[in-house]
């Protein structure tokens, strides 16, 4: 076992140290081409633990547990493959950056959190992580620190935090009902049957990961702070670090004993998700914001996907789920790329465009791409009966809003002088393009645990094929409408929410004026000291 | 009643008025009078319990009463160094009053001077 | 276990002498100190504190190693007649703990408060180490005194220590502070002697251990303890009784801000602790307890918000307090409330954890900031851009520190932690050119704060389960894995 | 007994008249005083509660070095600006709760056990091996002896604090008691006559302290007295407070019972506990320095923090 324990804490040191190393300003300079290498452990724990999930990878310091199964093996390796793409084109990206050094602070600490969340075992360092990734995200988010990005990062932070609190909630009853005082997940999960407040915590915990994932009605921070990231973080964020939601919910939902009620409620959220994304979607103008809104309803495939799995106790939803959301990771990880280049140098111009339109029909599950196989993954759940319909209608959406981005693709860069796109930039989104279409592939040859019926009979190909006509047909009518897509990307929703929280802490900080007081102070003496007196004296 | 439950009745009393002028008076020395009622207050009821502890040829429980003792040593030193305190905000800031006088806390406490 | 502790009542540990050591030593501290003044006021604090801490170990070691409280008879006259000490696990904890975050303050205190070399008395430094050495001292009787009402007077002796800490600035608003800290911590003592008196008028005893096994559930006990919590709760200043808090600890110097925000609540609150568990028996009340942690959670969102909206750190850190002293009430709701399961074991060593780990971060932020303050001429959150650069060292404990806040398991979250990060990113944020540091602070000095954050961090990382020190000498209540 | 009732009802009347007046009065002046005649009538309470050792030290301590205090304190703050008083009705809320606190005191007040708990026997049994004959003495000085030790330490740093309230300049300067011109040298002529008498009887309530009511607070309380009257009159200057002597003084009660402490240690083998033979002898030694000691702090806490531009 020592062989795990190296490689899964090396995994998450490398990053770590290199974090460390952030602490001096001449390191911390360079820190973008150091920090390409970072997720290579992690990649390599991945390929062990995926190629003999016989192996039990679980490794423990402290009180931290690490373990790594095949669900965890195929988000890691393919956020590890994103991470270290959008590292290469970070570095080109940051170079003329003031402060890029903080800028890899923040992503460094964005990787720890992500890939431990999907290494713990364990409720703690689970919860640990998952912070980590949030606060790493903020940095990243406010990086540029122009007004859109100060707003994105404080819509996106208190969006973090009520999820936080949400999760936070649904671990400690979750540790709670945990017998024999085990913290660790597996053992906490399997032993939430008989707890009272089953449905409670799993409630909780589906709120909070259902905002991490951006589920409507709780995806208003998604578009703001991706738009306002800049392109290698939005890139990871939305790709990789996106998933620590769908790694929460795939370890914590008891799948076994299942939860109706939950399930259903994860399920309608999912649907809904999925088309409002898509009907968002096709209203901006900003590439990156459509990818956004893109992701908005990817999510809600997988939130359908688990949803179902918990109200019908079927467990074999969570491979399915980290297989589709492994193959979101890299395309939609690489679409931000695609949309940061751009296509206004020429020469490059098709270097851009065509990967580009492939990875689009790849996410609507293009035969013979990646995205196929994904669809083909969570078909046994939600590709039957009346969920078919929901199936092919998110396809041809998936369709619509794709190539509708691909359509804005070409007003994302305003560049006059057409300069030539430096190969720092092509080259990790070329890279990211060719692993998405290849790593879903390279993961079937490599391990029989994901169950995909073999891909053959024409009626399976025609039935992932019509959806995505129906869908190149619906994006050419939208574009004949000639309407302006809106330029200006505000959520007004995400105003609303914004406000409400300065309204929120404004009142807070009112009422702490009063409570500072003298009299405000001694009163609340007098009345905690009769609030005591009742409750003890009538409840004894 | 005994009078010792009367003495009793009148150091809840005072515990009351004691709390009372100690919550509401502005004036930081009639505050510190205040903790002084209220002081004397508590004493009185621990006296009460000496009394009542009466035994063994004892008009009172002895431990009680040392107890008060101490408690009265104690309460003036707290009256001491309060009114020093007061004594030296004057000095410094040529009020006596528990609002701060600070810029940025002017406008939360200006309603309590 | 009771029983094994009534009979200690009269069989003094062979080990006891040290309980009384740890407390007459500071004390001795103190009249040596006020006593000689000049230079001999630092020197005696540094003698007390090398004596402190071996003394503190020696508990922590009697009763790790024998798994029994240690007991003293004081003049070898029995409760209910005398007083006993008694030293069960969290006592020899907190101890320790003191012990050292004192020692740490006080070595960072030695730049702040030199006594001039020509001898001559000066009033700050007479002052900080003869009351360094009384908060030490009143602490110690805190943690182990058995007798109700010395502890009350160990509670007076606190206050009187802790007042013109905050005051020794001598500036308007630092008197202010102390003036409604020392009347809003009288009340609270008064009420709590009250309690006091009507526990002895109903039972006859002040002995922690002889009452809990004579009191019954009655109107007498329901008004004491509601009282005794009461008045201890507006000394540890829980939302909404901390209105007194935030002035007076940041407006403290800093290594009295120190002190005050790592120990000086936690006496009270550890007082609190005392009468719930020790004091009453089995049948706790869970509505009162879930009211404190209805207090506690107000006290988490509200402190944090508003040290979220502050613009000096001081006061940031102030009002991390509030926020984290909210946290340490969860505690009241999840033991009693799991009262008999091991979860509620688990809930009891997680809290104390979570309040010594508190104790050291709250002491490392404190110097940071007075470090940075120091250098920089100002504590103003917007303008620390590039301090990261200038005192790397500090801003790092201040970073492992506010880790450890927000990161203790289960207990933490981002809640707690948007009020660090937005100071960090102010800290390691850009600046044009580097801040002119008006005084440069040696290495040695920023490895004080750094090294208490670490201690922070590392509790943090402290397996919940394994440590049965902290439930030596307490009554049945954690459930079948409290031994 | 029914007449002894009555005395006792008017009393309590009487006392809590005052006390109302005391929160009720404008003048903060007034309010001092009313403090003091309540210090007053309190003893009288603890009279008729069979507590002397009490209704000597409140009428010491708590009405007449408490309301010196005041006094001193009224004299150096400026003139009383009328401050705007709480409004109504949270004077009427906090009213409620107050008068709900006080009604739950007295409910438990009225239901306290029958027979009441007691230590007295015990404290009895405990005498011949203090050696003294008042119980209170035994246990403020043996069997709660602790307390006694704690509270000398309080008394100390209640002083350190009052003095950290001097300006930096000023440290170790001498506090300023009172200036009081004295034409008609009738002060002077009274600290002339009164100390002489006050020590005795101070001498005098300490050994009788032992074995009736009386002891180490009441004696302190009359020496203190004395002295602040022979200052006052500027029979004797006020010591600096960086004097030595002065600062042995300070802290000699707490030392005594320091080293009593350590020395019950190694000849009985407890901390605090005395030599069955030599108890009485040592609780009188300890009880000497512990007297001048408190006299020392009260006077040095009623004169405040140290000056030095008011040394005339």
């Amino acid at each position: 076992m020592t062989d795990a324990t190296i490689v899964l804490s090396s995994a998450l040191a490398l990053p770590g140290v290199l974090l460390l190393l952030c602490l001096f300003p001449s390191v911390r300079a360079r820190m973008p081409k150091f920090a390409v290498i970072a997720p290579v452990p992690a990649l390599a724990a991945a390929w062990f633990a995926g190629r003999d999930p016989s192996i039990v990878f679980a490794t423990h310091f402290f009180q931290g547990h690490l373990a790594l199964d095949v669900a965890g093996a195929l988000l890691l390796a393919a956020a590890a493959i994103l991470w270290i793409c959008a590292g290469l084109y970070a570095a080109t990206e940051m170079r003329r950056s003031r402060n890029a050094g903080n800028f890899s602070a923040w992503w460094l600490t964005a990787m720890l959190g992500n890939f431990g969340v999907v290494m713990s075992a364990d409720i703690a360092s689970f919860y640990l992580f998952l912070a980590a990734g949030t606060i790493g995200a903020y940095g990243m988010i406010m990086h540029t620190m122009t007004p859109d990005a100060r707003r994105a990062s404080v819509t996106y932070i208190g969006f973090a935090l009520a999820g936080e609190a949400s999760i936070l909630i649904g671990l400690v009853l979750l540790a709670a009902a945990s017998p024999g005082h085990s913290l660790l997940i597996r053992d906490a999960v399997a032993g939430l049957s008989p707890s009272p407040w089953r449905d409670l915590t799993v409630a909780f915990l589906a709120l909070g990961f259902g905002l991490k994932i951006g589920l409507a009605p709780l995806h208003i921070w998604m578009p703001l702070a991706y738009t306002a990231a800049p392109i290698s973080a939005a890139a990871v964020l939305s790709g990789a670090a996106v998933k620590a939601g769908v790694i929460g919910l795939i370890r914590f939902m008891p799948f076994d004993a299942g939860s109706v009620n939950v399930g259903t409620g994860l399920a309608m959220a999912g649907i809904v998700s999925t088309f409002y994304g898509v009907a968002v979607g096709i209203t901006r103008a900003n590439p990156k914001t459509i990818l956004a809104c893109s992701s908005i309803s990817q999510m809600g495939v997988i939130a359908t996907l688990i949803g179902v799995g918990l109200a019908t106790a079927n467990a074999g939803v969570a491979i399915a789920a980290a297989f589709y959301g492994a193959h979101h990771v890299l395309v939609k990880g690489g679409l931000f790329l695609a949309a940061g280049i751009g296509v206004s140098d020429r020469r490059n111009r098709w270097l851009v465009f065509v990967p580009a339109t492939v990875l689009a029909f790849a996410l609507a599950g293009l035969p013979f791409t990646g995205g196929y196989l994904a669809k083909e993954a969570v078909k046994p759940f939600i590709g039957e009966g009346a969920f078919a319909i929901f199936a092919a209608l998110s396809a041809a959406g998936t369709t619509l809003l794709m190539l509708f981005f691909v359509t804005r693709l070409g007003s994302a860069s305003h560049d006059p002088r057409g300069t030539p796109t430096a190969s720092g930039l092509l080259v990790p989104w070329l890279a990211t393009a060719f692993f998405a279409i290849a790593i879903p592939w390279l993961s079937l040859s490599l391990t029989d645990a994901i169950p995909i019926s073999e891909v053959n009979s024409i009626a399976d190909l025609w039935s992932a094929i019509w959806p995505i006509l129906i869908g190149g047909g619906l994006v050419a009518l939208w574009l004949n409408q000639k309407r302006q897509p809106r330029e200006i990307d505000v959520a007004s929703a995400a105003d609303i929410i914004r406000r409400m929280m300065t309204i929120c802490t404004s009142t807070v900080e009112r009422a702490e004026a009063i409570l500072r007081q003298w009299q405000a102070g001694s009163i609340s003496l007098l009345a905690v000291t009769t609030v005591l007196i009742v409750i003890i004296a009538t409840g004894r | 009643m005994t009078s010792a439950t009367l003495f009793g009745l009148c150091g809840a009393i005072l515990i009351g008025l004691g709390l009372f002028e100690l919550i509401t008076d502005p004036h930081p020395l009639r505050k510190i009078l205040g903790f002084n009622l209220l002081g004397g207050g508590v004493f009185l009821v621990l006296g009460v319990v000496a009394r009542r502890g009466a035994a063994a040829g004892y008009l009172g429980d002895p431990v009680p009463q040392a107890l008060v003792i101490t408690g009265i040593v104690v309460a003036f030193s707290a009256t001491a160094l309060a009114v020093a305190l007061v004594v030296r905000l004057s000095e410094v800031s040529g009020r006596v009053s528990l609002a701060y006088a600070s810029s940025e806390q002017t406008d939360s406490d200006g309603a309590e001077g | 276990m009771i029983a094994d502790a009534a009979t200690s009542l009269d069989a003094a540990s062979t080990h006891g002498y040290l309980l009384v050591l740890a407390i007459v030593v500071p004390v001795g501290g103190v009249l040596i100190a006020t006593a000689v003044g000049g230079r001999t006021a630092e020197r005696t604090a540094f003698a007390v504190i090398a004596a402190g801490l071996i003394l503190g170990f020696a508990i922590l070691l009697d009763v790790w190693m024998t798994s029994r409280p240690l007991a003293y008879v004081l003049g070898n006259w029995a409760a209910p007649l005398g007083i006993t000490l008694r030293a069960d696990g969290i006592s020899a904890v907190m101890l320790v703990t003191t012990a050292l975050i004192i020692a740490a303050t006080a070595l960072y205190a030695c730049a702040d408060f030199t006594i001039p070399r020509d001898g001559l008395e000066a009033r700050a430094p007479f002052v900080f180490w003869v009351l360094l050495l009384a908060v030490w001292a009143a602490l110690n009787t805190v943690f182990l005194s058995g007798d109700l009402f010395n502890l009350y007077v160990a509670l007076e002796l606190l206050t009187f220590a802790a007042v013109p800490l905050v005051a020794l600035s001598g500036r308007a608003e630092a008197i202010t502070a102390a003036l409604r800290y020392l009347l809003f911590a009288l009340a609270g003592s008064i009420f709590y002697l009250l309690g006091v008196a009507l526990l002895y008028g109903a039972y006859g005893t002040l002995d922690i251990i002889l009452l809990h096994q004579r009191i019954r559930p009655e109107l007498a006990v329901s008004l004491a303890v509601a009282m005794m919590t009461a008045g201890l709760l507006a000394k540890t200043a829980l939302f909404p009784l901390h209105f007194w808090l935030p002035p007076a600890h940041a407006g403290a110097p800093p290594a009295a801000s120190a002190i005050l925000s790592a120990l000086v609540v936690k006496g009270s609150f550890f007082l609190i602790i005392r009468i719930w568990f020790d004091v009453l028996p089995g049948s706790r009340s869970l509505a009162a307890a879930q009211v404190l942690g209805v207090m506690g959670a107000a006290a988490i969102l509200f402190g944090s918000i508003v040290a979220f909206r502050q613009a000096r750190l001081k006061l940031l850190i102030a009002y991390s307090t509030v926020a984290q002293i909210g946290y340490l009430f969860l505690l009241f709701p999840l033991v009693v409330g799991f009262e008999g399961s091991p979860w509620s074991a688990t809930a009891w060593t997680g809290g104390w954890i979570q309040l010594v780990s508190h104790a050291f971060a709250k002491a490392a932020m404190f110097m940071a900031a007075g470090l940075i303050a120091q250098a920089l001429g100002h504590d103003r959150i917007d303008d620390l851009g590039g301090v990261a650069r200038a005192l790397p060292l500090t801003v790092l404990a201040f970073a492992i520190s506010g880790i450890s806040l927000m990161g203790v398991p289960p207990s933490g979250g981002l809640i707690a932690g948007a009020y660090v990060i937005r100071v960090m990113t102010r800290m390691l944020g850009p600046r044009l050119e580097l801040p002119t540091l008006s005084v440069k602070v040696d290495r040695w000095r920023q490895s004080l704060p750094l090294s208490l954050a670490i201690c922070a961090m590392l509790l943090g990382l402290l397996p919940l389960q394994s440590l049965e020190l902290l439930q030596v000498g307490l009554p049945h209540f954690l459930g079948s894995a409290g031994r | 007994m029914m007449v002894a009732l009555i005395v006792d009802v008017g009393l309590a009347i009487l006392i809590l008249f005052v006390a109302g007046w005391i929160v009720a009065v404008r003048s903060t002046f007034a309010a001092v005083i009313g403090f003091v005649v309540y210090g007053l009538l309190l003893s009288l309470v603890w009279v008729r509660l069979w507590a002397i050792d009490i209704a000597l030290t409140e009428a010491a301590i708590g009405s007449g070095v408490t309301g010196a205090l005041l006094l001193r304190t009224l004299s150096r703050l400026p003139v009383e600006h009328s401050e705007r008083s709480a409004n109504g009705s949270f004077r009427f809320i906090a009213g409620l709760f107050c008068a709900f606190i006080s009604l739950a005191i007295a409910m438990v007040i009225v239901a306290l056990p029958e027979p009441a708990p007691t230590l007295a026997p015990e404290a009895s049994a405990g005498l011949p091996a203090v050696g003294v004959g008042n119980p209170v003495t035994a246990v403020l000085l043996s069997y709660r002896a602790f307390d006694t030790f704690l509270e000398k330490v309080v008394l100390v740093l209640a002083l350190v604090g009052c003095w950290s309230l001097a300006a930096d300049r000023d440290w170790g300067g001498t506090p300023v008691l009172w200036r009081y011109s004295d034409p008609d040298g009738v002060l002077k002529f009274l600290a002339q006559t009164l100390p002489p008498i006050g020590v005795l009887v101070a001498i005098y309530m300490l050994w009788t302290g032992a074995d009736h009511p009386g002891g180490a607070f009441q004696a302190s309380a009359m020496l203190a007295a004395m002295w602040m009257l022979t200052i006052v009159a500027g029979l004797m200057r006020m010591p600096r407070t960086n004097d030595d002597l002065l600062r042995l003084t300070l802290v000699s009660g707490a030392s005594a019972f320091l080293l009593l402490g350590f020395a019950g240690f190694g000849i009985v083998g407890s901390f605090l506990a005395y030599p069955p033979d030599y108890a009485k002898a040592l609780i009188v030694a300890v009880e000497i320095p512990m007297t001048i000691a408190v006299a020392a702090t009260l006077v040095m806490l009623v004169a405040g923090p140290p000056q030095r531009r008011d040394m005339s």
